[in-house]
This record gives structure tokens, C-alpha cells and sequence, in this order.
């Protein structure tokens, strides 16, 4: 925790000087993107650059909006609105996060499963291997109306479906890292539990496993990041029922690009959020792991 | 005796299901008194019975076991004949398929065994894609999946074959243009702002972790934005591209430029040797590993992302067009067919890039052992 | 109490108010149904629900429906609840475009997905080869290709998107429309569709006479009552992005689409309009949306004179 | 009856008199009999192990040494059940190497102590035990007392990378003692660390050896260590690798530090390094 | 020019006679006065090296040697430059350890071999002089010079990952040579190496440094290592890294296997021995 904290301390300034840049390039940009519109429809014919100031930076339906009117957009949906209501984020950001956790879930667990099995079969490694790599050059827009359709068939709605979309998003990382960490194990340790004469479940569960969690825990913070996109993307097609993926969607259709981006930040940040779970959670289970 | 016992239980099942399946075919109806006969399944259980028995006595042997993949696959002929006309007796149906399932497996483990590696990887692949199209052609025929929900593999081939044309123009406007483009754009910035960041460690420390952040941002939501600035053509979606790869190319590239180890460094040092020299002798060969990495995740990424931003708007061609315009018409054959040639030039990005890692960084373990 | 499942072809929003207010005001039940409405979205067919079988009866346009028919998907009409339509392409004036012949080397917003279907026959009518006279843009459902000046001109509905960019600060003499109904080659939108071999069965037919019964008196109370329909839209939208100020107008407009509201003719499909729908299907330019006539095959009153009767 | 007591009163004298024991030869625990090695090669197999025959017999302590690549591990590993032979015979107490292997009868150390970091040292310790299903209780009781006869008590709650290299080399003799097996094999177990503590550990282990009357079989590199640890050293030559010389060590079975200056070491030292020197000009 | 003669005749008797230069001090190469490095460090500060007052002169070959942590490493790589000091004084051939490093006055050699694994032995070994912009030509000649005379000829378009090892060593060795540094450093370069292969590589190091006439800096665990090869030995011992003694080879400046068994080698072995733990017991 110490170490942590210093290393903030030596990061803030640079992080504190990078993002005033970019905060600045921000106001800037909006100025001349939004412009032409400002000009258009929005000022009075003699205008001043002060208006035109004022104008580029709290137009209604900006080309880029400025961060202060994100933040005021996102601040007012969370306080105006109690949770429940479908124009709160927080609500939107709650059907976002429970699907992609689920299917980060689910994720997680077929992406073990079958790492163990490749790792256990030569046949599987060499035959299953390719396909899943090929499997993630899928375009997940394109088949998430598929598979919602095919789920939908088969009486599954709701949650599930956007769920399996998250999942074939997720288990790729942790499959790929799993693989790798199940089998990294060195050849010293793996003869050790062979003298032992130990059965393959014993050395998966003592050797293999605990060996694979340093390359588990970071496929999971890319796995979980990757959820949310996975869910957000199964959430485009079936338009405006509730989460940040239709919030996109819907402001996309309404013109509202400031929609747009509120639903990009709260993603922003239930990513970020969702990941520093994970994070705290891989810190608990290898607080006793020297630390690298 | 090792072959035999490796494959022995398929064997057995192989040979139980195929027999029950094949006993089951034959009706004898008492009340008349000619039997009749399903030829077609008949002619797979036999099919199987004779893989299954030849298992039991052929080496692991490049000739024996071609000769029962052929009967394998002369048994998943007959079966798909029949479930074409009609599956009259269901049960006994999906019993010849199980152990049309296993002696194909049978197949591939013997494919295994078999020295050359170089060969079997790739015919073991190829013939497990096979089988999962050929499970994939039955399930929907047999169940009479409408063809708006999942087309058949066959349907979609000849779509494919039909259509080359159009789609070879969406390949050019999505892979040519969009994703060439911005894939080329996002690494080669992302890799020469790893090198240029990485001097200074006041930029390291105030962009890295900013940089690490953008992983869990969902960018492939710029895409409407992107659409909005950049126009309906390839630039929008060239530019979420970069935007897509720029980082993890950033990330990565500035880890292997860090990979270097201590001593490396200090031998540099001992030397003298300018930073350009470093830079060009030590950090970027070390970075490859890394920045291979990237390039791979990139591919897949870059593809994705270019055919969600097609979805916000696009000239009237591309694969993401393609697959969203036909998909509303109910032409699925053409939706999927067109998502074939996505992943298969997502494929072939990622195994030309695999073969140029291969080539590049020959000196690194992971790659020196295979 | 009978059960039908309702798929829409789009989001929440007045164009569907008709079936929210049924549903809401308990029309349905009066009737003896229990309607499930399942919104829409951008990418979710409704032809491909109905396939599924996770929907009885769908909203859709009859161009896609009958280009559906020729993929397999037998639908036939049973109910026709827009009379006119809604569609046209507006135009920003400073292009210089005043009647359709100016439209000749301008790039033009098209809606696909079904809905692109009138747009070419129009052009094909007009003798403008798509790539070379025009300039084509899969527009997203957005208005932004025109106020960005991305595009000379956009697909809109009368009902929607026109005013979207009225209220995105366009002024009204800033536009010019031209409505596919005055140019000769609108299409039927609005229809309710069953797959046919459902029809074979007297109880599904009963049954969905009570949903059409039960449909028109929501229809009806939803043309008299724009702003309390509208309120019950606003209501139904979980994405929290329609407005009641919005969603009333677009409920005034929706209103003068259905022209057979709160009469006897209401919903009722005229055969003319269906047969000129399809003529203009079968040559409507290089992009051929069905081949075949279906001739009476994908339309039936059966169920409306049913419904009807009650 | 009269058997019985007869064979108990032998071992148990055998255990109260290792003088006694050393005369009187006890039963072969390891017996190779022409046994060849050959490792298969894309260029050139390359003979590992060519007619390899050896004896050990219980309660010895026998070390390998040789030049680099002259099979020492090889061989090892061919009796620990972790390399295939290509001809000749192996026997384990009368048994495969492999069945010796199930039945538990090895405890392997490596030149690298082989710990797993997420367990502390108890737990590392307790491992074997584990996997042989041993009650939690006596397991932990067991790993203790085995901590403690390296010096480790106190240590039993830290984890490996808070120990230093000798520390955790000892951690892993630990656990390769604790299970009793009956032979026990290292594979140049104090080659990563510094002379000083070299030694220490070298009188550590000699003095374990004594106590608990175990079979080892040792690999190292260093002259002096050998001559030091070993009842018997195996003198082995490269390419192809085979056993030059076995010598018998003259030394008394308890060796203090001060062995290391008598006439005997030094005599002893030159001879094992004249018969590896003529195993290293022989070819 | 009187005087440059002179220079130049004594400079080449010197070359001549090795024995005679012996007697006569040469010119110092690095010396430290004073030298103190700390560490700085969360919880308290470690006194790596403490008052070392060091005379290296040129031509000698100095083995620094002491228990782990007394600081060898820290010497060496403050007088090349690699640790910065923080008290005292350092000079290399009269100027600041920097200035020094800038001229290339070293070549250093790890405990690891450290070759970089994209590129052959040949170009390994080239790379200092690819630094120098040495004429391409020129620089395969030297590299492949240097090769021969470590006995790596025909390995030259090999990988270093394709080589043992005591080859790499041999490598990173020819490496340090080719650009003929003034001052050629070498921290424990054999220290995972099995005695044998140490003890061929000590006799070839011996007999370049006879033959080159380079000045030497070799840090060592090994006590026999350290007096087969120097001709002068510092002795150190930690908390705080100071020296203990510094003994003066009394040996012959060429040294053959025998000499191992000379009463000169074990009387000095033994001295070294006595020194180190008369260190080891101080504190
Ligand atoms: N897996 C293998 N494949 C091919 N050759 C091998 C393999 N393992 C060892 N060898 C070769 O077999 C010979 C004996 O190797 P081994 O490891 O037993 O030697 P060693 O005496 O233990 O050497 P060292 O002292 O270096 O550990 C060597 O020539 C080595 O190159
Ligand atoms: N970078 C560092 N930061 C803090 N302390 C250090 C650092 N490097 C070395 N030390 C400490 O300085 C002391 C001397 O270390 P040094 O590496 O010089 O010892 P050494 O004699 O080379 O030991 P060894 O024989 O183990 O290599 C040790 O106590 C060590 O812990
Ligand atoms: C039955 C029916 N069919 C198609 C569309 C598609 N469509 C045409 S215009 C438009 C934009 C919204 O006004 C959309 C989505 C629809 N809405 N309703
Ligand atoms: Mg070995
Ligand atoms: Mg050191």
C-alpha cells in the first residue's frame, strides 16, 4: 500500500500536467469543430468571438461537445432522476455492468475450461487452438443480432443473451493466458510433482493453477474491459431498451452527441471501475506473491 | 500396442453406436412380409463399423490412417444424403452420428501421433474446421433451422462463390482501405510515441498510466463520432482504428523498450555507445516480443472495429454494409459469407503476422522451443 | 385470456403509440388478449422473430415483408394501419435542388435495411444510375449527414426526422421535401403481418381478430388523444431519451398518416394499394426486391372482417 | 519366529553400529546393468549413457562427478523414472523405476530449490505429505520437525522469496526428507551457492545423512564436496558417457570440518582428481 | 627526444620482460582514496563500501574476493562507472571514471554472459567495435581473432543460444578483449560454471593476459580461482564493504596446472583463507 502511494505522489504531477494539455487541445478542438454549426444556426449575424466562444462551448447539439457539458449532462441524469428511472446513468450503467459481469462470468469459466483441456490434449491444442483465435476475427457486431435472434427462438431473453455475446469476448484473453500460465510451470517443478507420482488433477490443482494466476488475473482485467464492449455492441441492435450501449445507440439516433458521450464516460468509468475490482481482487489473492 | 490403446474406447463406442444404428434401419414390418431399408444410413453404420474395425488393427501409419478418413468421410456423406430427404427414425439417426463423431475423432488423434509436426497442425485443423461445418450442415438440416435464422454451410458457400464479385469490392473498401490505413496509421504512431515517450520519464510517468487507462474504455463507441467528423468513406474509419490500436501499440511497444535487463544496459553503458546505437542494437530487437504482441491483438481489433464503424454509416460497400444491408433483406447466405471473408482475412493477417514474428524474433525462447 | 406477442420494427415511439395505449388503456383485455409488445431496434428483424417463433405477429413495412416471403419467411398481411406514408427526402435549399431532376450529382442520405427499396425505384423512374449521377450514403438513423453538410440530402419521415432537424435549428424554408407519396412511388408501411400456415388454424385467426380489435381501438383513441398517448409512449421507453414534447408531435403527425382512424375502414388494406405496391416492388430499378408476384398470397382480410364483426 | 527376530536384531543392530553396517554389505537399493542412453537427434543421437553398471547399496552415500555433459543427470533422472532407457536394466528395490516412483520411494532435489512461491515454507514442506494424504496434523508435525533439523524453525511462517538461496535450498532438502523416502537424489544442490555456505551446508546434510541412515545419490561438480559427503564416488567420462573409476571412500562414516585437512582427504581428493583427468584425456 | 626514446625503450623492455617489470612499479591505473558508497534505502542505508583506499598499477591482474555483500561488485562497477559514490575519490588512468568510460577505456564482463540473443557470436563480439566505428573489415578480422583465441572458431554464425554455458562465457569473454580496453573488468565471469570447464577457462584467461598485458580486475568467490590468477588479491569483508588486506602474489607471472600443487600455492591459499575468515568473524 505504501509503495502505491508513493508512486502516485510521483505520478500526479506529469498526469496532472499531460491531462491539462489534453484538456486545453479539448477546448480548443471544440472551438473549431463546432464552429461552422455555431455560425449556421445557432449566433446572430453580428456576432463577437466572445459569443462565439460562449456559442462553440454550450451548443445543444455540439459536434464535440466540451468535458464541463459532459460532466454537467452525466451529473444532472445521476442527480435528477431517482436510480430506478431509465433516464438516470447509473440505471443504464446497472444493466450494463450486471450483463457483462455475468458473461464475464461465464467467460471466465469456459475460458479456463478450456485452456485445462488444451493443456491436457495434444489433439485439442493443435485442433481447437486456431479456431479460436480465428473465432475472435468474428465480427461480434454482425452475429450479435444472430445470436440474439437465435437465442430469442429459443425462449432465451433478457439479460442471457447479451451475456453469451460478453462472454465470446471474454473468454479469448483468459483462454490464450491461461494456456500459457497453466503450462508455465518450469520443467523442474513439473518433474518434482512427477516423482511424487501425483494424478494430473493433484498437479493441476497445487502446481498448474496457482502457477497460472499471475497470467489470470491481467486476461481478466483485459477480459472484463472487453465484456463491457461485447455488451455494449449486443446492446446496439436490440435499440432502446436500457444500457449505455443503447444510450449510444439512441443519441446516435436522436442526433444528441452529448448522449453519446455521457453514455462513453459512465462506460469509461464502469470499465475503469470494474477493472480496479479486479485489480483489488488479484491484490487480496497474491498480496503473499513477491511482488515483481 | 500404444496406438490401440490410446484410441481404444473410441473404437469400442464407434462400434457399438454404428451397429446399434445400423440394426435400428432395418423395419421388419410383420404384418407384411418385405422389410424395408433406409439404404442411405445403412450404408454409413457400415462405413463406420468398417473404421471402426480396421482402428483396431492399423499402425499409425500415414497411408491406414488416410484410408479411414475416407471411410469417415464416405459415412458423413451418406448420413447428410439421408437427412436431406427426411430423418425418418430420429434416435437411431443421431446414434449414427455419434459415432460418425468419434471415429472422426479416432481420425485426428491419429493425426497426432503422426511425426511431422509441421503437416498434422495444419491437417488437424482444417479437418476439425471440417467436421465442425459438417455437424453444422447436419444440426440445421436435420432440425429444419429456417434459413433466415442460420444458414447452411453449403448455402453459404455458393453465396460466396455467386456473389465474388460485390464482395471483393466490400474487401477492398473495409481491408484495403479502412483497415490497411489505419492499422499501418495506429501502430506506427503508437510504436514511435513508445520511442519517443520512453526518453523522457516525465512523459513515461504522466502518459502511461493514461495510456493504460483508454484498455478499458469501450473506443469502438467513437465510431457514430467518428462518422460524424470523418465522413461516410474509409477516413472515419480509419481514424477509429488508429484510435483502437494506437494504444495498445503504445503500451506494448514502451514495455519492450523497457524489456531489456539490467546488465544489457549497463554493457551499452560500459560501452559508451550512443543512445541511437542503443536504441537500434538493444531496445528494438528486445521490443519485438512486444511488438508483436500488439500487431497481433491490433489485427483482429482493427477488422472489428472497422466493420462496427460501417455499421454508423458508409459509402455503399464494405463488408460491415454488407452484412447489415443484406441482413435486413433476409439474404443470411450473404451476411454470412461476407463475415466469412471478414475472418478470413482477419485470419490471415494474424498468421502472416505470426510468420513474420517467427522470422523477426527467431532468438526468443518462446519461439526458439517449437 | 389468449396470448400474442407483438414485434415492433423500431424503438418506442409514437409510430407504435396505437399498440403502448391498447396495451396500456387495457383495450386488449377488454378483447381477451394478453399482448406481450417486444420494441425493436436497429438490427433486430423482425421477419427473423417471426421465424424464430418468438413473435405471433409483427409491425413491418410491405416491401421488406414481401422480400421476406421470397426468402422463405411466408408472411401475409392481415392488417394495414398507415394508409399513407411518411417517407420523402429532404433536401437542404442552398444545394441548389428544386425539383427531382436537380437531384443529378448530389450525394443523397438512403436508409437501408428494407427501407431503400422505394428510394431506388424512384431513382430508377427519374433515370438516375446510383454511383454515377448520384452519390449514395448508407445514412445511419440520424439527421447529422445534413446539418454536418456531409450529404445534399437525407432520408426522413414527415413524422421524425424532419422535425429533428427543424429542432436542431433549421428553419422550415431552409428544406424542401420531396414525400415519396407525391412523387408516385410511396410504399405501404405500417402493416401488421402472421406467418400464413398460422392462418390455417381457426383458433390463431380468433385470436388474433381479438389482437386487431383490440389494436384499432388503441389506434383510434391514440389519433384523438395525441398528448396522452404520447405520455404512455414516453413511459414505455427504457433508454430515458424520448420526450413527451417530441413524441406528441410525432403523434399529430402520425395521426394524418392513418386516415381510416376512428372508421370502419380502419386498418383495412386496399387491394389496389397493395397491388401498386408491388408493381413498383417488381421494377424498381437494378436493385430487384422480389421477382416473383405473390399475386393475392401475402394478404388476407379474413382476419380484419373478423375482427371487425366484434 | 526365530526368522523374524533374527532379521529385527540385524537391522537394529545395523542401525546402533554404522561402523558395523559399512563392513557387512546391505542389500542394493539401485542396480543398472547395461544401461544405455541415447538421446535421439535431428543431426546425431547423442549416447548419453553406454553400459552403464552400477551398485548402491542402503544407507550409502554415492556421488556422481564428472565433466559437463557427461551423463551424471542422465543418469539420475534414468533412476529417478524421469528419462526412458534404451537398453539394459534398471531396478528400484527390486522394482521399475516407475513403480518405485508410485510407490513414493523418491525424494528428488534439484540444483534450484524448486519452491512454490505461494506457499510458505511450511507448506512447501508439507507438500509431499499432502499428496500422500497424511493427516493435516501429522503432516505439519512432520514438516517441523524436518524445518528444524535444517535450522529452519522459526521460519516455518515466511515465504520462500524471503529467504536467501542456502535458505531455501535447505527448505527443499527439508521437503524431500520429510516424506522418509527411500532414496534421495540431488541433483547438484548446492551449485548456485557461495563456498562458504557451501560447506556449512555440506556438514549439515553429512550430518542429516548419518541420523537418518538414507540412500543418497549425489551429482555434484566439486572434487572436494564429493570427497567429503561420499561413502563411494562414481567417476564418469563423456561422450559417451560412462562410469571411468568407482572408489570407495576410506574416510570413517562421521566427517567433521577438520577431515578436510587429513592426509586421507587430500589422498583421497588427488586420486578422484587423477581418475577424472584421465576420463577427460581418454577420448 | 631523448626522452621519448627512453620511454619507448623501457616501455617495450617492459613488454619483453615481464619479470622485470614486476619489480618495477608500473604506472596506476585506477586508484581510489577514500572511496565510500551507500546505498540510500526505506529503512536504513547500506554502507556498501566504506574508506577503500585502492592501487591498481598497470599490467596487474587483482582479484578482489570476500564473503556475499561485502561489496566486489560495488567496487567494480564504481570504477566503471556503473555506481556513482558518495564520498571519495576515483581516478582511471587520471581521469574521472566517466571520462574514462567515454575513451572506452573497459570492457566489462558479467556474471552472465549477457550476449545479445538476436545476433551470431560474430556480431556479438563485433558490437563494441561496431560502437567504435571500427571499418566493418576490420572488425570481423578482430572478432574472429578473438574467437580463435578462446577456441570458438567455427562457431561463428551460431546463436548464442545455440552454444552451452561455458561457451557463452567464452563469448562475452572474446568480447571484452576485442576492443582492446585498458582496464578489462570481471565480475565472478565463471561463477556458473562446473570445476573443470573453470578450470580451462582460468588457464586461457591466464595465458591471454600474459600475452596481452591488460590490466585486470576479477572479482571471485573462488579462493583457488583467485590465486591461480592474480597477482595481487584484495581481500574483503562486508558491513561495511571495506578491505581487509591486500596480498601480493608471491608466484611466478606465468602459471601452469602444476602449479597448483606448489607449497607457494597452498601456503598463499591457505593465507587468503585465513584472511577472508579473520573478515568473516571481525563483526
Ligand atoms: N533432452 C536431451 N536431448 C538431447 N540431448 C541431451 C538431453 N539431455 C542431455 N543431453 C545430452 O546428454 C549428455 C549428458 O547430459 P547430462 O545432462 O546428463 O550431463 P551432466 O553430466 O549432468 O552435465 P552437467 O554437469 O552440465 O549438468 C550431454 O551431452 C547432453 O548434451
Ligand atoms: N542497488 C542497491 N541498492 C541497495 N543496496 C545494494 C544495492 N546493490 C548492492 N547493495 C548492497 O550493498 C552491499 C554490497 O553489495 P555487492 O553487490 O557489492 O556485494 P558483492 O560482494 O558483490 O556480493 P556477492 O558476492 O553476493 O555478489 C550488499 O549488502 C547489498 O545488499
Ligand atoms: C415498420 C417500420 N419499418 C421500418 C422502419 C425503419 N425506419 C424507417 S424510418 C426510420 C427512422 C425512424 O423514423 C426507421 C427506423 C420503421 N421505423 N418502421
Ligand atoms: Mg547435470
Ligand atoms: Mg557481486
Amino acid at each position: 500500500m505504501n509503495i502505491s502511494l508513493s508512486l502516485a505522489r510521483r505520478h500526479s504531477i506529469p498526469m496532472g500536467v499531460v491531462l491539462v494539455v489534453f484538456i486545453v487541445l479539448w477546448y480548443a478542438l471544440a472551438i473549431a469543430m463546432n464552429a461552422s454549426g455555431v455560425i449556421a444556426r445557432v449566433l446572430p449575424s453580428d456576432w463577437s468571438w466572445q459569443d462565439l466562444l460562449a456559442a462553440t462551448w454550450n451548443m445543444s447539439r455540439p459536434v464535440l461537445p466540451t468535458p464541463h457539458q459532459i460532466i454537467i449532462d452525466v451529473y444532472n441524469s445521476i442527480t435528477q432522476w431517482p436510480v430506478s428511472s431509465p433516464r438516470n446513468l447509473l440505471y443504464h450503467a446497472w444493466v450494463t455492468a450486471s450483463a457483462a459481469l455475468t458473461g464475464f462470468a461465464m467467460g471466465t469459466v469456459l475460458g479456463i475450461v478450456l485452456a485445462i483441456i488444451i493443456v491436457h490434449s495434444k489433439m485439442l491444442d493443435r485442433a481447437l487452438l486456431p479456431w479460436i483465435v480465428a473465432s475472435q476475427t468474428i465480427p461480434v457486431l454482425a452475429i450479435a443480432p444472430i445470436v440474439l435472434v437465435i437465442l430469442g427462438s429459443l425462449n432465451i431473453t433478457g439479460l442471457f443473451p447479451k451475456a453469451v455475446i460478453a462472454m465470446y469476448l471474454c473468454f479469448f484473453p483468459i483462454t490464450i493466458a491461461m494456456v500459457q500460465g497453466l503450462r508455465s510451470p518450469d520443467k523442474m517443478q513439473m518433474e518434482l510433482f512427477y516423482t511424487y507420482g501425483v494424478t494430473n488433477l493433484d498437479t493441476l490443482k497445487m502446481l498448474r493453477f496457482p502457477s497460472a494466476l499471475p497470467f489470470l488475473f491481467p486476461a481478466c482485467r483485459v477480459a472484463i474491459a472487453a465484456g463491457l464492449v461485447g455488451t455494449m455492441v449486443a446492446e446496439l441492435p436490440t435499440g432502446a431498451q436500457a444500457g449505455l450501449g443503447a444510450r449510444l445507440l439512441v443519441g446516435s439516433y436522436y442526433g444528441n452527441t452529448l448522449m453519446i458521450w455521457s453514455a462513453l464516460v459512465v462506460a469509461s468509468l464502469l470499465g475503469l471501475f470494474l477493472t480496479g475490482v479486479v485489480s483489488v481482487i488479484e491484490y487480496w489473492v497474491m498480496r503473499n506473491r513477491r511482488i515483481a | 500396442m500404444k496406438h490401440y490403446k490410446s484410441g481404444a474406447l473410441l473404437i469400442i463406442f464407434t462400434l457399438v453406436f454404428a451397429l446399434l444404428g445400423l440394426t435400428q434401419f432395418i423395419h421388419i414390418d410383420f404384418t407384411e412380409p418385405n422389410l424395408t431399408i433406409d439404404y442411405m444410413p445403412c450404408l454409413a453404420s457400415l462405413c463406420l463399423i468398417i473404421v471402426a474395425v480396421w482402428s483396431c488393427f492399423a499402425a499409425v501409419r500415414f497411408k491406414h490412417v488416410l484410408i479411414i478418413q475416407v471411410l469417415t468421410l464416405l459415412a458423413s456423406y451418406f448420413l447428410l444424403k439421408s437427412a436431406e430427404h427426411e430423418a425418418s427414425n430420429i434416435i437411431q439417426f443421431w446414434l449414427v452420428t455419434i459415432s460418425l463423431i468419434l471415429s472422426a475423432n479416432l481420425c485426428l488423434k491419429y493425426f497426432v501421433e503422426q511425426p511431422d509436426v509441421a503437416v498434422s497442425q495444419l491437417i488437424i485443423a482444417a479437418l476439425f474446421g471440417f467436421w465442425c461445418l459438417y455437424l453444422w450442415q447436419l444440426i440445421v438440416t436435420v432440425l429444419q433451422v429456417p434459413q433466415v435464422l442460420l444458414p447452411t454451410p453449403v448455402a453459404i458457400g455458393h453465396a460466396l462463390i455467386t456473389n465474388t464479385v460485390m464482395l471483393w469490392g466490400d474487401f477492398v473498401q473495409t481491408v484495403i482501405k479502412s483497415v490497411v490505413i489505419g492499422y499501418l496509421l495506429g501502430n506506427g504512431l503508437g510504436i514511435l510515441s513508445a520511442i519517443v515517450i520512453e526518453r523522457s520519464s516525465f512523459l513515461r510517468r504522466g502518459f502511461l498510466p493514461l495510456a493504460n487507462l483508454t484498455s478499458t474504455v469501450p473506443l469502438v463507441g467513437v465510431a457514430p463520432i467518428a462518422v460524424m467528423w470523418f465522413g461516410f468513406d474509409w477516413p472515419s474509419k480509419a481514424a477509429v482504428i488508429v484510435l483502437v490500436t494506437y494504444f495498445p501499440a503504445l503500451v506494448s511497444a514502451l514495455a519492450g523498450l523497457q524489456s531489456t535487463n539490467k546488465l544489457e544496459q549497463e554493457l551499452m553503458h560500459s560501452y559508451a555507445a550512443s543512445y541511437w546505437f542503443t536504441l537500434k542494437c538493444l531496445r528494438l530487437p528486445a521490443a519485438m516480443p512486444f511488438i508483436f504482441n500488439a500487431l497481433k491483438v491490433n489485427s483482429a481489433l482493427a477488422l472489428i472495429t472497422a466493420i462496427v464503424a460501417e455499421y454508423f454509416g458508409s459509402p455503399t460497400q464494405g463488408l460491415g454494409f454488407r452484412i447489415s444491408v443484406e441482413a435486413a433483406r433476409m439474404h443470411m447466405p450473404i451476411v454470412w459469407s461476407a463475415i466469412v471473408v471478414a475472418s478470413v482475412a482477419g485470419s490471415l493477417l494474424y498468421a502472416l503476422l505470426v510468420y513474420l514474428e517467427r522470422r523477426v524474433t527467431f532468438w526468443h525462447p518462446a519461439i526458439r522451443k517449437a | 385470456m389468449d396470448k400474442v406477442t407483438l414485434q415492433l420494427k423500431w424503438v418506442p415511439q409514437a409510430q407504435f403509440a396505437g399498440y403502448y395505449v391498447a396495451k396500456e388503456k387495457g383495450f386488449y383485455k377488454d378483447h381477451g388478449v394478453d399482448v406481450t409488445i417486444k420494441p425493436g431496434g436497429t438490427d433486430i428483424s423482425p421477419v427473423q422473430v417471426i421465424a424464430g417463433h418468438s413473435a405471433d405477429v409483427i409491425v413491418d413495412w410491405m416491401p421488406d415483408a414481401l422480400a421476406a416471403r421470397e426468402s422463405g419467411v411466408p408472411l401475409v398481411n392481415i392488417a394495414q394501419i398507415y394508409n399513407r406514408s411518411g417517407m420523402m427526402l429532404t433536401c437542404k435549399k442552398s444545394s441548389g435542388i428544386k425539383t427531382p431532376s436537380d437531384l443529378k450529382g448530389k450525394t443523397l442520405g438512403v436508409w437501408y435495411g428494407g427501407n431503400e427499396y422505394p428510394f431506388f425505384n424512384w431513382m430508377a423512374k427519374l433515370h438516375l444510375t446510383p454511383g454515377k449521377d448520384i452519390h449514395i450514403l448508407k445514412q445511419g438513423f440520424n439527421v447529422d449527414p445534413l446539418l454536418n453538410g456531409q450529404a445534399d440530402c437525407i432520408s426522413a419521415m414527415n413524422y421524425n426526422e424532419y422535425w429533428q432537424l427543424i429542432d436542431a435549428g433549421m428553419k422550415k424554408d431552409q428544406l424542401i421535401s420531396f414525400p415519396y407519396e407525391d412523387e408516385g412511388v410511396s410504399t405501404l408501411e405500417d402493416g401488421l403481418y402472421v406467418l400464413s400456415p398460422n392462418l390455417k388454424n381457426p383458433a390463431f385467426v380468433a385470436k388474433m381478430a381479438k389482437f386487431l380489435a383490440g389494436t384499432f381501438e388503441g389506434w383510434n383513441y391514440a389519433v384523438k388523444h395525441p398528448k396522452e398517448a404520447a405520455k404512455i409512449v414516453v413511459a414505455q421507453d427504457m433508454s430515458g431519451a424520448a420526450t413527451l414534447r417530441v413524441q406528441t408531435r410525432q403523434m399529430e403527425n402520425v395521426a394524418k398518416l392513418i386516415t381510416y382512424a376512428n372508421t370502419d375502414k380502419m386498418g383495412y388494406l386496399e387491394p389496389d394499394a397493395y397491388h401498386r405496391t408491388i408493381k413498383m416492388l417488381l421494377n424498381s430499378g437494378q436493385q430487384t426486391v422480389i421477382k416473383k408476384d405473390p399475386g393475392d398470397s401475402a394478404m388476407t382480410h379474413v382476419v380484419w372482417e373478423l375482427a371487425m364483426k366484434k | 519366529m526365530n526368522q523374524l527376530f533374527q532379521v529385527l536384531t540385524s537391522e537394529s543392530v545395523a542401525e546402533l553400529e554404522p561402523e558395523a553396517q559399512s563392513q557387512q554389505p546391505s542389500r542394493p537399493v539401485v542396480s543398472t546393468e547395461k544401461l544405455n542412453v541415447i538421446y535421439p537427434s535431428a543431426d546425431q543421437p547423442v549416447h548419453a549413457l553406454a553400459d552403464v553398471d552400477l551398485l548402491i547399496r542402503k544407507g550409502e552415500f554415492v556421488s556422481l562427478i564428472g565433466p559437463s555433459g557427461c551423463g551424471k543427470t542422465t543418469l539420475l533422472r534414468v533412476i529417478a523414472d524421469l528419462e526412458p532407457i534404451t537398453s539394459g536394466n534398471v531396478l528400484v528395490n527390486d522394482m521399475t523405476p516407475s513403480e518405485a516412483r508410485q510407490e513414493r520411494a523418491y525424494g528428488y532435489v534439484f540444483q534450484a530449490a524448486t519452491l512454490l512461491m505461494w506457499r510458505t515454507v511450511l507448506a512447501n514442506v508439507m507438500l509431499p505429505l499432502v499428496i500422500q494424504q497424511r493427516p493435516e496434523q501429522e503432516a505439519q508435525r512432520i514438516a517441523r520437525e524436518q524445518l528444524a533439523k535444517v535450522g529452519l524453525s522459526g521460519f516455518e511462517d515466511k515465504y520462500p522469496w524471503q529467504l536467501s538461496g542456502g535458505m531455501q535450498q535447505r527448505v527443499s532438502i527439508a521437503r524431500a526428507l520429510g516424506f522418509e523416502p527411500k532414496i534421495l537424489m540431488m541433483d547438484e544442490p548446492f551449485g548456485a551457492l557461495d563456498e562458504i555456505t557451501r560447506n556449512n551446508l555440506n556438514q549439515q546434510l553429512q550430518q542429516l545423512w548419518r541420523e537418518q541412515q538414507r540412500t543418497v545419490v549425489f551429482v555434484t561438480h566439486s572434487i572436494s564436496e564429493a570427497v567429503y559427503l561420499s561413502t563411494k564416488i562414481v567417476v564418469m567420462s563423456p561422450r559417451p558417457g560412462r562410469i571411468v573409476e568407482v572408489i570407495d571412500s576410506p574416510l570413517p562414516r562421521e566427517r567433521t570440518a577438520a577431515i578436510r585437512d587429513s592426509d586421507e582427504f587430500i589422498q583421497l581428493t588427488q586420486r578422484v582428481r587423477d581418475a577424472l583427468s584421465e576420463g577427460h584425456h581418454e577420448h
